[in-house]
């Protein structure tokens, strides 16, 4: 399931949503994203995520789509936000269940990659130095090419 | 009357979120417009030019400069996402 | 921090708690591990886990203190239960964070895979076939050995 | 007196989850007390000899059959473990 929203994620409340009421799954990998109050050096007092709505939603399906292709699942969950948060907010999260653990880890590494590289999102960052936008590191794309390489 | 969407940076060189514009019949392909655009802001046109730059049409990812606008109704210029 | 109880897991308010309140956190792994209905084909309708008081503690601080010594983490939880458990029920959430995600996602896994092998636990599936104890499959010694060829 | 854990399908092949016993002083390894214990119990000794059994002598794991048990207040044999 995807949902892209401005209100503030719950992740306590999404995880237990997730996994709860079901006896089929054995392992659950649940990632959350939060905003820093400090990147790369710069002081961070607000992160505001611009997003494409409808394509934004449709690229994000997408890696849904491939992470159950390659990965054996049970359940896929990403609630991503947009919009202003401030530090210590949950900006993504993103779970994959499945009935080992290898399955459930290796998905949810895949779809954060994914998501950091190619799901319609820009971030501005704001802070005591002022304001910037910030792009996929260079690490952010040889992670994203660990998975071009195998399957 | 294509809908054409500026995002992140482009946002802010674009000076806009978005436009409404009716490019002439003869403006064919996605190279085509965004001279057409820029051709009083060569800084615009410079930046939407780069090749980091992706470009949707419709909402699916155009192949390139090249790609034919055939009648979109909505051109998004997109600088490199960043989820997550 | 280490806890190993009796009580039933509540994975959204440990996933909650661990990740509330800083602002110094960007990425949290957080594993669940759940009892499933099913195991190799058998039925399953009561899980129980041995466990050895003290020493089972003092294994999975261990495992906590390896993987700060291999990651660059800022925060680990591992929450272990012990005792009767059915189908659905969390028996385990191991939890890392860090500023990037990569060092979560890999002491996320490294600790699964050391707990696997490694913390003094010992199950009993009963079920509509009987009861059986269940050992470490080889899929978990290989990947316990992943983590000693590497660094 | 010394205090001997049985976990898991040890416990089952026991008997019991624990015993406390007086060996005698010329018991000095883990092996000695396994095949002490094991003085009338075949089956157990064989079962605590398996190699995939680790010991733990005051909770802190022994080597192997050889290692002294010198004046352990605690021996537990543990078939292999499986957490997680």
């Amino acid at each position: 399931m995807i949902r892209v929203q401005s209100d503030p994620i719950d992740a306590g409340a999404m995880l237990d949503g997730f996994q709860s009421g079901r006896t089929d799954i054995g392992a659950v990998v649940c990632f959350t994203g939060l905003v820093r109050d400090a990147s790369g050096g710069a002081h961070v007092s607000t992160l505001e995520l611009d997003h494409y709505p409808g394509f934004t939603e449709k690229m994000i399906a997408g890696v849904e789509d491939e992470a159950r292709k390659r990965f054996d699942l049970i359940d896929v969950l990403i609630v991503h936000r947009y919009g202003r948060m401030a530090p210590g907010e949950t900006i993504v999260l993103c779970a994959a269940a499945s009935a080992h653990r290898r399955d459930a880890f290796q998905a949810a590494d895949f779809m954060m990659d994914a998501l950091k590289t190619d799901a319609p999102f820009w971030k501005k960052e704001s802070g005591a130095d002022g304001e910037r936008w910030i792009e996929p590191r260079d690490q952010d794309h040889a992670d994203r090419a660990r998975w071009r390489a195998s399957r | 009357m294509t809908r054409i969407l500026y995002f992140g940076k482009l946002r802010d060189a674009a000076g806009r979120a978005s436009q409404d514009a009716a490019p002439p019949s003869d403006i064919a392909t996605v190279g085509q417009l965004i001279a057409w655009i820029g051709a009083d802001r060569p800084d615009l046109a410079d930046a939407l030019s780069q090749p980091s730059v992706r470009v949707a049409i419709d909402q699916e990812i155009a192949a390139g400069p090249d790609a034919p606008l055939a009648g979109a109704g909505e051109i998004a210029f997109m600088p490199p996402m960043s989820g997550g």
